[in-house]
């Protein structure tokens, strides 16, 4: 059905690239300022309303857009031109396999809130990560500045490094729900276990208050660890502070984007934003259950509210909760993100080489092989 | 399969106990290089030993709780060479397999083992010739009895022959003990090369038997499965060149039977592979009377009595295994009277009394043969280790002319040897006396063409025994110590370890022989059964058919055995004690005799020049300077390295042109030849 | 003419393209990198087209992602914009070389004109054809030895590789 | 439905480019990358005819794509290593070119 596909992949740019990416220069501009006891971007005004600055992104692009797009002398002008595509377009297409919802029927037509529900699609999502590695390392070298230089290398060491720790991080996830579709990641999410079941299953009491202490059955709960590390690995994979070292203003001036202005910049610095919100509906969608309301399943949600009115009507309540939900968890994590963008300083160098080598990849791994160890002791 | 008999898991522990040991001992003194202390070392093989003697005993009581007429045990461990499909498939097992035939001997051998165990411990205290001497010589034993025990025990002929070979390993390894004096070394390796000459019979047999009956399609190594089918190969012949006596055709049972005793031959000391059991003396006495006296070398007749079906299908091999015996009997018995060292006389009478046995076995009379034997390893062990006890009293002089008149120091060794001695000599009514009997009325009863000279020529190696063994005795502790005055002064009876043994295989000596007391004696004493060895070995036996003897005829005929026995001991009490006088006279009087059997009738050195000196010849001028020198190494290996080093550095080298892409190119221009060939 | 045919044909002119490029160009390492990544990421869309996905998603991974940037890395960090070399004196031996390639083409190709079993293709194919857990549980339990020594050699090539590159091994 | 033929026929011109690279290119890093396209065609023929002998004798089949992994590891460990030798190649003779490594002959 194209025109499903077509309706979801509008929505996913209206809504995730157009819409919630500039919004996020805002948030981060004001959390910036709330952090630093300022008051914040507030300058731009249409007739004296400024929106508390909401304005500010649509003036970005404007000024983006109408800068002069510069190709330095000596410079690869079509890998030029190319790089910023190539590290925009990856990041827009993860969105593809992000489950904003779950499977609903309405009568006999079931809505799918997945563009592509493909079988592999964290998979996926590694894939087109790596590809946009390129972006940035093709930028520094066809730049043709030291500095850029510099900073595409220092891209290309710290992103390959980070994908290997990043896919090895989840693996713990994967044998926890036993599957690399997102949604239905989601969907084993969408239950409840009780805190201390292991009473009543090792000890043998059950006690009443057992049934009633419970959690969402959220990978974080299942792989703590595995989601400290998975998110420094991602936000590694991102570059942005504390891992900008590619970047490093004061140390190679801007790294591999050096040499851009207009759109082009604009383009990574969106990409940048963009994985920010891919990022955020990831480790929402794999460690905080997704469209999963806590300790509210889908059926209770339907059940509850068609007991009041019509099915048809409860699940698309249903719906809307669901997205709410996720959306929520979303903007919850992005906050997350631009809390440690602005608390911690950045790295140095061979210190994040360290993080990712010396700790990341073995705790991963050992993590690895306590998950194995304990499902193999509850699941027998 | 014929009927297996009842699973027993026992068996695989009694030889496995004294090769764990023998494992063991060779850890600690050969990988970890740290050996145990002496006593300790000791103590553990002789523990291992007995043990095993326990289980036997164990075994046998099981077996005797059977049927008479079912009394097998087997234990099959696993499957040790599979091969082949269909009509030729050989599987060998490792599979043990207890009757009364190897019943009889597994006691035997660890019963004197253990004996022999006990008594090393103090034979070899003062062995230091090096420090960890006495851990290598019980690892030796315990792997020896192993060796034995597989022997006996195997249920086919591939396992019998790892036995086979891993006595005579550790037959080689013990009589070279003291392998820094070099003629030890040179002995060993002589009763080593020897054997193989055996051994190779003992192979051909194999090969030929199993052949014989894969071509009936019963390819079968274990002796029931070869008894099984064996009437279908009793008709076969073999085609051999005209010209050969008896031909054009031999039966193919004769051939087979004649291998394996030459088999037997070599293991068993019999003519003409005899000479190497005097020269294996070279060992300490403890192994003498083991493996030269009491069990190895027993070994050739325990294999005639298992396949006695064969020989009883095959009268000519019989014969000539009787001949053979009857002739090393008297020919050992007349050397072993000119003889003056202690070890070298018992040696020859032992391989005198090893020709009775064959002459039993070649006459039919298999249970005679074991009885024997199981008599004979008493009185011999006794022998062997009262004479070592005599060694040890004289300080390692062996020369019974430098001995005498040791009645009076040795007071445990003197009864316990002339209680061995009456034994061999064949006095009513120990235990010598009836097994010796009944080979001799086996000889006489048999239908081996010839009998009566047999029966004769063992009466008068009967006599001979007699005179020789107290001639021993007589030189050993009567008349005047001949011994220098220093050695004189400290003989004493060795210690207990020493003497305990001999105490039991004297007791066993005197009465071992009431196990197979003939019925004669039997009917006169009343007893029901009383041969009770042959009944209870009659279901594995097969029996010649015999002429009748009726029991005054065998009266007259011990009565014979008896005079003979007085005969030879009266004529050694008059030459050697009364008149001392008359061996000098006869040595000088009949010097020519004399010296023909005080050298052994020359017979080493006839096969040094006629065979030793021949092969050797052969091996260094041609074999080693000609053939392996010029032509294997000079043409084979160095002229290949040659050609190739010429070839490579004058045209190969160019290859190599250090530019990658050409050796791209190379292999490039190799693919499409395979590619296009593949898809011509 | 399915749309998969035609998705096919493209992706393979595009990788048939990107590959003579990459080997073609002799000014520019960085090109031929990037000509080889696109050749990498439309073998990988044709694994897909072949449902093998999987081995896709792997091929962009480590090609893609790891080895290519690696090269991409190494050629950058030599710095080696283009390559100088002195004009070689084999044009003859290239010659060869182009023929003898091919030759082994023009082989090849005829072979696969002659195979009846390609003519011969499974319309559908098996359940969980590309998909991991197949692949996965073949790896862990049929496959297994092979795991072991891929795992064995890649230990041996990182080892390698440091102290290769390493200045002084310290 | 894939034109097979047409796959396999992809896997041998790729596998030729490839060759040819590796033939006539004399900077290291070149040949380096053909030789990894040669092994991405000899995958894609692994691939192309796992797909085809899929269903050989109805057990499904998935041989082919085992290979291709295990191809894939060896490469990336072939990749590491011979960067890690052009590497320090680089540093002794400050070039890629492998006319100039030709020390080893006669």
């Amino acid at each position: 059905m194209p025109i499903e596909a077509i309706v979801k992949v509008l929505f996913i740019f209206a809504v995730m690239v157009m819409g919630l990416a500039p919004i996020i220069t805002w948030i981060e501009r004001k959390q910036s300022a709330v952090m630093q006891d300022r008051i914040g971007a507030n300058r731009a005004d249409l007739g004296g309303i400024t929106l508390l600055g909401l304005l500010h992104p649509a003036a970005d692009v404007i000024k983006l857009m109408t800068k002069e797009d510069v190709v330095p002398d000596g410079a690869n002008r079509v890998m030029h031109l190319l790089s910023p595509l190539i590290a925009a377009v990856p990041a827009i297409i993860a969105f593809a396999v992000i489950p904003f919802g779950g499977v609903y029927q309405f009568g006999d037509t079931t809505l799918n809130l997945v563009a592509a529900d493909i079988d592999w699609g964290l998979l996926y999502i590694f894939a087109i990560g790596s590809i946009a590695a390129y972006g940035t390392v093709i930028a520094g070298w066809s730049s043709n500045n030291n500095w850029s230089m510099l900073g595409g290398l220092r891209a290309s060491a710290q992103m390959i490094s980070y994908e290997v720790t990043m896919g090895l991080t989840v693996v713990g996830v994967f044998m926890v729900f036993q599957t690399l579709r997102l949604s239905d990641m989601a969907l084993a999410q969408d239950t409840s276990f009780r805190i201390f079941g292991f009473l009543e299953l090792y000890l043998g009491l059950n006690w009443g208050w057992i049934d009633w202490l419970r959690l969402p059955a959220w990978g974080i709960f299942y792989q703590p660890l595995g989601f400290l590390m998975f998110l420094a690995a991602i936000m590694a994979e991102n570059k942005r502070p504390p891992f900008d070292i590619p970047e490093g203003e004061s140390e190679i001036i801007a790294g591999y984007h050096l040499e851009y202005s207009g759109m082009r910049f604009g383009l990574f610095f969106m990409s940048e934003f963009i994985e920010i919100i891919i990022i955020a509906a990831l480790t929402a969608t794999i460690f905080l259950g997704g469209w999963a309301v806590p300790l509210l399943s889908t059926d209770a949600i339907i059940g509850g509210i068609s007991s009041v009115m019509g099915v048809g009507f409860a699940t698309g309540l249903c719906v809307l909760i669901h997205f709410a939900t996720f959306m929520l968890k979303v903007i919850f994590m992005i906050w997350v993100q631009m809390l440690l963008r602005w608390s911690l300083p950045r790295f140095r160098y061979d210190q994040v080489m360290n993080l990712c080598w010396k700790i990341l990849l073995p705790l991963s791994i050992a993590n690895i092989f306590a998950t194995g160890l304990v499902l193999l002791w509850v699941k027998g | 399969m014929v009927d297996v008999g009842t699973e027993s898991d026992l068996l695989r522990w009694i030889p496995l106990l004294p090769l764990l040991v023998a494992a063991y001992h060779g850890i600690s003194i050969g990988f970890l290089r740290r050996p145990t202390p002496p006593r300790v070392a000791a103590v553990v093989s002789c523990a291992a030993v007995l043990l095993a003697f326990v289980l036997s005993c164990i075994a046998f009581r099981d077996l005797l709780a059977l049927p008479a007429n079912s009394r097998v045990l087997v234990d099959d461990v696993y499957t040790w060479i599979g091969a082949g499909i269909g009509s030729s498939a050989l599987s060998a097992e490792v599979s043990f397999q207890l009757d009364p035939l190897s019943a009889v001997m597994i006691l035997i051998v660890t019963f004197v083992g253990s004996m022999i165990h006990i008594y090393s411990i103090g034979y070899m205290e003062d062995d230091h010739r090096d420090d960890k001497g006495i851990q290598r010589f019980f690892c030796y034993l315990n792997l020896f009895t192993f060796a034995m025990l597989v022997l006996v025990l195997g249920d086919n002929l591939v396992l019998m022959f790892l036995g086979w070979e891993g006595v005579g390993l550790c037959s080689y390894l013990l009589i070279g003990f003291w392998y820094s004096d070099s003629f030890n070394a040179y002995c060993g390796s002589k009763a080593f090369i020897v054997n193989r000459i055996g051994d190779f019979g003992f192979l051909i047999g194999v090969f030929l038997l199993f052949g014989a009956l894969s071509e009936i399609g019963h390819p079968a190594v274990s002796f029931a499965g070869i008894q099984e089918h064996f009437d279908g190969i009793v008709e076969m012949t073999i085609a051999v060149p005209a010209w050969m006596p008896f031909g054009p055709e031999w039966r193919l049972v004769n051939v087979i039977g004649l291998c394996f005793f030459l088999g037997a031959c070599g293991k068993s000391a019999q003519i003409p592979l005899y000479i190497w059991l005097p020269d294996a003396m070279a060992g300490p006495t403890p192994v003498s009377a083991l493996i030269h006296a009491a069990t190895m070398v027993t070994a050739g007749v325990y294999m005639v009595c298992r396949l006695s079906f064969l020989y009883a299908a095959a009268p000519e091999a019989s014969a000539v295994i009787a001949w053979t015996g009857a002739i090393t009997a008297l020919v050992a018995a007349t050397i072993a009277m000119a003889q003056n060292d202690i070890k070298k006389v018992l040696a020859y009478s032992t391989v005198s009394q090893l020709g009775y046995m064959f002459l039993a076995a070649g006459c039919g009379g298999y249970a005679a043969a074991i009885f024997h034997l199981g008599t004979h390893a008493f009185f011999k062990a006794l022998l062997f280790l009262g004479a070592g006890a005599v060694i040890l009293a004289m300080h390692h002089e062996q020369d019974m002319q430098k001995m005498g008149g040791l009645w009076r120091q040795l007071r445990l060794t003197r009864w316990v040897f002339l209680v061995g001695v009456c034994a061999i000599a064949g006095f009513p009514p120990l235990s010598g006396f009836f097994s010796k009997d009944e080979i001799l009325i086996a000889a006489r009863a048999s239908h081996v063409p010839g009998h009566n000279w047999l029966y004769g020529i063992g009466l008068a190696t009967a006599g001979m025994t007699a005179f020789y063994m107290f001639r021993l005795w007589y030189l050993t502790f009567c008349g005047e110590c001949r011994a220098v005055a220093d050695v004189r002064n400290h003989i004493k009876d060795p210690n207990g370890f020493v003497l305990n043994p001999l105490r039991v295989l004297a007791f066993f000596s005197v009465f071992a022989g009431f196990a197979g007391l003939p019925q004669v004696w039997g009917d006169i004493i009343s007893i029901e059964e009383s041969n009770s060895l042959a009944n209870f070995l009659t279901p594995v036996l097969a029996v010649g058919e015999l002429h009748a003897i009726e029991h005054s005829q065998e009266l007259w005929m011990a009565s014979w055995a008896v005079a003979a026995a007085l005969a030879g001991t009266g004529l050694a009490w008059l030459s050697y004690l009364r008149k001392p006088r008359i061996p000098g006279w006869l040595a000088a009087n009949l010097s020519g005799p004399y010296r023909a059997l005080f050298n052994k009738y020359y017979i080493d050195e006839l096969y040094d020049v006629v065979i030793v000196r021949p092969i050797v010849a052969l091996s260094d001028r041609v074999l080693y300077r000609i053939v392996d020198a010029r032509w294997i190494d000079g043409i084979g290996v160095n002229g290949t390295a040659h050609g190739i080093r010429a070839f490579a550095a004058n045209g190969l080298k160019y290859a190599q042109s250090g530019l990658t892409q050409s050796y791209v190119f190379f292999m490039i221009v190799g693919a499409v030849a395979i590619v296009s060939y593949l898809l011509r | 003419m399915t749309v998969e045919t035609i998705l096919f044909y493209i992706f393979g002119s595009l990788a048939v393209v990107s590959a003579l490029g990459m080997v073609l160009n002799i000014r520019n390492a960085v090109a031929s990198a990037m000509s080889l990544v696109v050749t990498m990421v439309s073998l990988g869309a044709i694994y897909l087209l072949l449902e093998a996905y999987l081995v896709a998603a792997i091929q962009i991974m480590v090609y893609g992602g790891a080895i290519v940037v690696l090269f991409l890395f190494v050629v950058m960090l030599l710095n080696l914009s283009t390559d100088e070399f002195p004009p070689g004196r084999q044009r003859l031996i290239k010659l060869a070389f182009v023929i003898a390639g091919v030759t082994i083409l023009a082989q090849v190709l005829i072979a696969l004109g002659r195979d009846p079993l390609l003519a011969a293709q499974p319309q559908t194919v098996p359940e969980g054809f590309g998909g991991y857990r197949q692949l996965g549980i073949a790896l862990y339990t049929d496959y297994v030895l092979l795991v072991e020594m891929a795992s064995l050699l890649l230990l041996a090539a990182i080892v390698g590789a440091l102290i290769l590159a390493k200045r002084k091994i310290d | 439905m894939l034109p097979m033929d047409h796959v396999i026929a992809l896997s041998a011109i790729l596998f030729t480019i490839g060759v040819l690279g590796v033939a006539t290119r004399r900077n290291l890093i070149v040949m380096l990358m053909s030789i990894e396209l040669m092994l991405n065609a000899a995958n894609l023929a692994f691939v192309g005819f796992n797909r085809i002998w899929s269903q050989l004798e109805g057990v499904p089949a998935i041989d082919g794509q085992i290979f291709v992994l295990m191809v894939i590891a060896v490469a990336a460990a072939e990749v590491a290593v011979g960067l890690g030798i052009l590497l320090s190649m680089f540093r002794n003779r400050d070039s890629v070119n492998v006319e100039e490594v030709n020390l080893l002959k006669w």
